[in-house]
């Protein structure tokens, strides 16, 4: 029996438990108690230390808490804004203003979708050109109210489609880039799930990157990876391994400021919490990021990425 | 080096052969035979169809720039191989072939140059590295070359040949592009102009960066200019591509470049750019 | 004053009728005859069918603000009929018309409000008046209003409701197109918020400048938003108009606006933007 | 004998002398000094004082200079940028950067063409929301290497059409608008031709406004005017003098900052005195613009276009 397996046959004998009380009144709070701390104990083995494709799977899963009801819990009172002014309206890629903790901020995330209907409608996650350009409108609409821009990045990568690059997403999504370099107040961008390779990075050029402990941060997929460099899409947990794309590498790298920790069986098992965390973590960082001056904002924002990878950088 | 098109002018198949030097050469495109020494001459555009075949970086810059003008940028330090990296071969094995190969230290050149007497900064990229990929290596001499163009306010001019990051540094290759952004920054900053030349192929993590955001872009004729590789658009959304996709012509038509050029006058079209560009006055 | 459309939900027929105050009403679009209190308490809003009819200024100032939180600002001064222009009808005449039939003394109505207790700075345009065109009066007095709420720091409310520029201010009007975005860019560099309502019709000049960049864009359900009126559309280019063309639902598909909201729901649309949006903490 | 008709009657005289002179290599150089003279007299009269409907008849002209050929011979090396990077390129409205009297200028301006293919192609100079999405590009660009901006104006509106609705063309003339009063460097548009309304003024709010002396610039043709104010088209040349449409009536209310003087005949009897005249009248104020200090030119900017129509403004 598999740890997972045992998991699911703790939880079931839990919820009887719980049923039989409840309905016979019963106090079998002390047994409860016992079979929970089991549960908890079991759950942190199995997550602790997850190998970079079980945590591939566990960014991927179509509950992991992101999108519109993760910003709706995450704001007091979201507006959303809507297109690019030019061609359309992107549901994958979604902005607008929300407060959080009583601070006016600008929003920009992807739309991935739970159910089948809503994931084909959001293309999963995966935003075209028109969205990375209502993405650039929105964050000239933040520039020129000076908030602060948040991002929550959840994507497989951009669109590739006919009109994706016939609206120029290669375009689109470096003009998003240029445009949160320059951008004039305290930018944060948290990866949630999946943040997946030039649809991720046109929002993640931030001053602070954070990043959900099981969410991954990669070039390509790992299944890309594979099917290139080992011609064989077999590969992929390999090719996972050799990208160093969790949250842990991508902190010992320097790429990312802050882990988020996730309760033991993910974030999908605990949406509140996972919104409370990421609240926190946000919350924390616009406030150091408030105290300095414009100018000094750009400057170390400038110094951060110019030298990315450059010999000497890294925590 | 051939590229090849479909007659649709559609699919295409990148060939990178190893650098063996036979004198005779067979276009892809038309069949043809060619001696070597007479499709140089034709600066690698087959003579019988006009297929265009790859420009090393060295070749391109000959193309460009006044003869003996071209001084390269002293090469910056980088980390190689920062993640430890090993696929069927080990990374660092993959950039000691293709510096071999090449007889390059990276997918790029870059150095001050004289174009028609006019100075420039001019990086140009070589698909033949390791397909042109984008890693730390590539992001850092793109950055110092923008910069050196800031300080110097001499015109940057970049010839993009890249089919995206380099795999093989995972995020830190992705996050190169942020890198070369904020280069070009540096560039709008001082009021320097940028032109960038878009060749076969222009795509990926390289043209949804600094490809993609130049004051003007030119397109050379036989150029592919795309985010995602046709092959991915197929498999992923079943779509069926129209013709002459992601060619310069369509590129010009969707309003992403401002020119489409054939090889043989891409000097003169630069000369022309940087003669009303170039300069304070 | 009702708004008609044709089946397609394309064709539509203004209809600015005398100020007339009947007790009954007719329904260009149903024919139901509607007792007008019935029709006012509807917010003019069809009960039977849901067509839209015409809201004057001050019955949108109504609809939206609390209750006599309104306060007008003083009107400026300006040179009224400055070309001396007369068609059938003299300009001066035409302005003295309007005055007597709306009780405005110009086509915008501007002041200070409050929505839910926000403070805003509020201006509505009305279409009674002369079609609710732009000239100097118009321009100055959105100018006014705009420089007000950068200087007051609260966000700036417009709802539109304009055929476009006053023609019979000449060169003047159209300038207005310019004098607005001046102070549009005012409330920018303020930082200062800009929420424009779209409603019937938003189109020329007034889309074409202040209507058409607010940083947050609601479009009423029954508005008409575009640059050029269906007619002259075919009329110049032959083109077949396609199914709700230049609708809010249209505008909404096209990027170009935020937000579709039935007209009883305006207000509430209205404070959850302005809840997010107001205020520096 | 109508004023135009005694004027063609002479200038074929004229040409039959010349051609007389030289193929019997005759000297009539003094009998052909005579009837130039006459010709001048005549020209001059009859355009003088021109009606305004008669001045929107040579505003209109195909032949009148403008375009392309306008810019080539205007600048040393006019280098075109096409192309909005998201929609498409639109013939209609062009631009790009050239030399005038050695300093460098970014360029917009209306394209109508002079045949009737080229007429069609460019749609008679009416740009689409692509064309104003361009102008806009080329706008960032100017900025950017902080060029001065020149506007050639020739257009009878925007394009009424579909896909320029769908495209948000009155959003892209609005942000043509709003561009332009930003820009950090001095602006100077020249109406050449017909300035008509939307599609003229979005590239119109410049430091200084220059008018050939038969161009025009009205917020309505007149024929619509009349058919919207009179019901009927036929009172185009009423509405024509009601509308206030020609360079001298804009000047005196303060619109324009200067009328430029046409050859007697008009602008199209003498392509390069017209383009030399301009190059003058725009070097010339350029050269005062210059002078000016970046936060001086916006605020004088600003307060032309704030105060426009005022009480008390106008020469
Ligand atoms: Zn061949
Ligand atoms: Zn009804």
């Amino acid at each position: 029996m598999t740890g997972e397996e045992r998991l699911r046959l703790l939880e079931e004998k839990a919820a009887e438990l719980r049923r039989l009380a409840q309905e016979h009144d019963l106090d079998l709070s002390a047994e409860l108690a016992v079979l929970e701390q089991k549960i908890a104990a079991l759950k942190r083995s199995i997550y602790a230390e997850l190998s970079p494709w079980a945590r591939v799977q566990l960014a991927r899963r179509p509950d992991r808490p992101s999108g519109l009801p993760f910003v709706q819990a995450l704001c007091a009172g979201f507006y959303e804004l809507r297109g690019d002014r030019i061609v359309g309206d992107d549901p994958a890629l979604r902005g607008g203003f929300g407060k959080i903790g009583g601070a006016r901020v600008a929003l920009l995330f992807h739309q991935r979708g739970t159910t089948p209907e809503e994931q084909r409608q959001s293309r999963f996650g995966m935003a075209s050109a028109h969205g990375y350009w209502k993405a650039r409108r929105i964050m000239e609409v933040a520039a020129r109210l000076r908030l602060p821009l948040l991002t929550l990045i959840n994507t497989p990568g951009a669109y590739p489609g006919v009109q994706a690059e016939a609206h120029n997403i290669a375009g689109a999504i470096a003009t998003c880039i240029w445009q949160m370099l320059r951008h004039p107040a305290p930018t944060v961008a948290v990866i949630l799930g999946e943040g997946g390779s030039g649809g991720a990075v046109a929002l993640a050029a931030a001053d602070r990157v954070l990043m959900l402990e099981n969410a991954t941060y990669s070039v390509i997929s790992p299944e890309g990876a594979a099917s290139i460099l080992w011609k064989d899409a077999k590969f992929a947990e390999k090719a996972a391994e050799n990208l160093k794309l969790t949250a842990q590498d991508l902190w010992a790298l320097g790429v990312v400021d802050e882990v988020i920790p996730e309760p033991p069986g993910g974030a999908h098992t605990d949406f509140l919490g996972t919104v409370e965390a990421v609240r926190q973590a946000v919350l924390h960082h616009l406030r150091e990021l408030s105290t300095k001056p414009l100018d000094e904002l750009l400057r170390l924002r400038y110094k951060r990425y110019r030298h990315v990878g450059s010999a000497g950088s890294g925590h | 080096m051939p590229i090849r098109r479909d007659k649709r002018d559609r699919y295409v198949e990148i060939e990178v052969g190893a650098p063996a030097e036979p004198l005779w050469v067979r276009c892809e495109s038309c069949g043809e035979l060619i001696f070597r020494r007479k499709l140089q001459e034709n600066q690698y555009v087959c003579p019988r169809c006009g297929a265009y075949f790859f420009l090393s970086a060295p070749e391109r810059v000959a193309s460009l720039v006044d003869e003996g003008s071209f001084e390269e940028l002293p090469p910056p330090r980088i980390e190689e191989d920062p993640l430890g990296f090993s696929d069927q071969v080990p990374y660092k094995e993959r950039l000691s072939r293709a510096r071999v190969e090449t007889n390059l230290n990276e997918a790029v050149l870059a150095g001050r140059a004289k174009v028609q007497g006019i100075p420039v900064i001019l990086a140009v990229m070589d698909f033949r590295f390791i397909g042109g990929s984008m890693g730390v290596g590539v992001g850092e001499i793109l950055a110092l070359a923008m910069e050196r163009a800031a300080e110097e306010r001499k015109p940057f001019v970049l010839v993009v040949a890249s089919g995206g990051a380099r795999v093989q540094e995972g995020v830190l290759s992705l996050l190169q592009m942020v890198k070369v952004v904020a280069a070009r920054e540096t560039l709008a900053q001082a009021g320097v102009p940028y032109i960038a030349i878009l060749t076969y192929p222009s795509t990926g993590g390289v043209l949804a960066s600094i490809g993609g955001i130049a004051d003007v872009t030119i397109a050379e004729e036989g150029a592919l200019i795309g985010f995602a590789g046709p092959r991915v658009i197929e498999q992923t959304t079943g779509e069926r591509l129209p013709p002459g996709f992601q060619t310069a012509k369509f590129a010009l038509e969707h309003g992403i470049v401002d020119a489409v050029v054939p090889r043989a006058k891409l000097k003169e079209e630069l000369v022309r750019a940087l003669s009303v560009l170039a300069g304070e006055g």
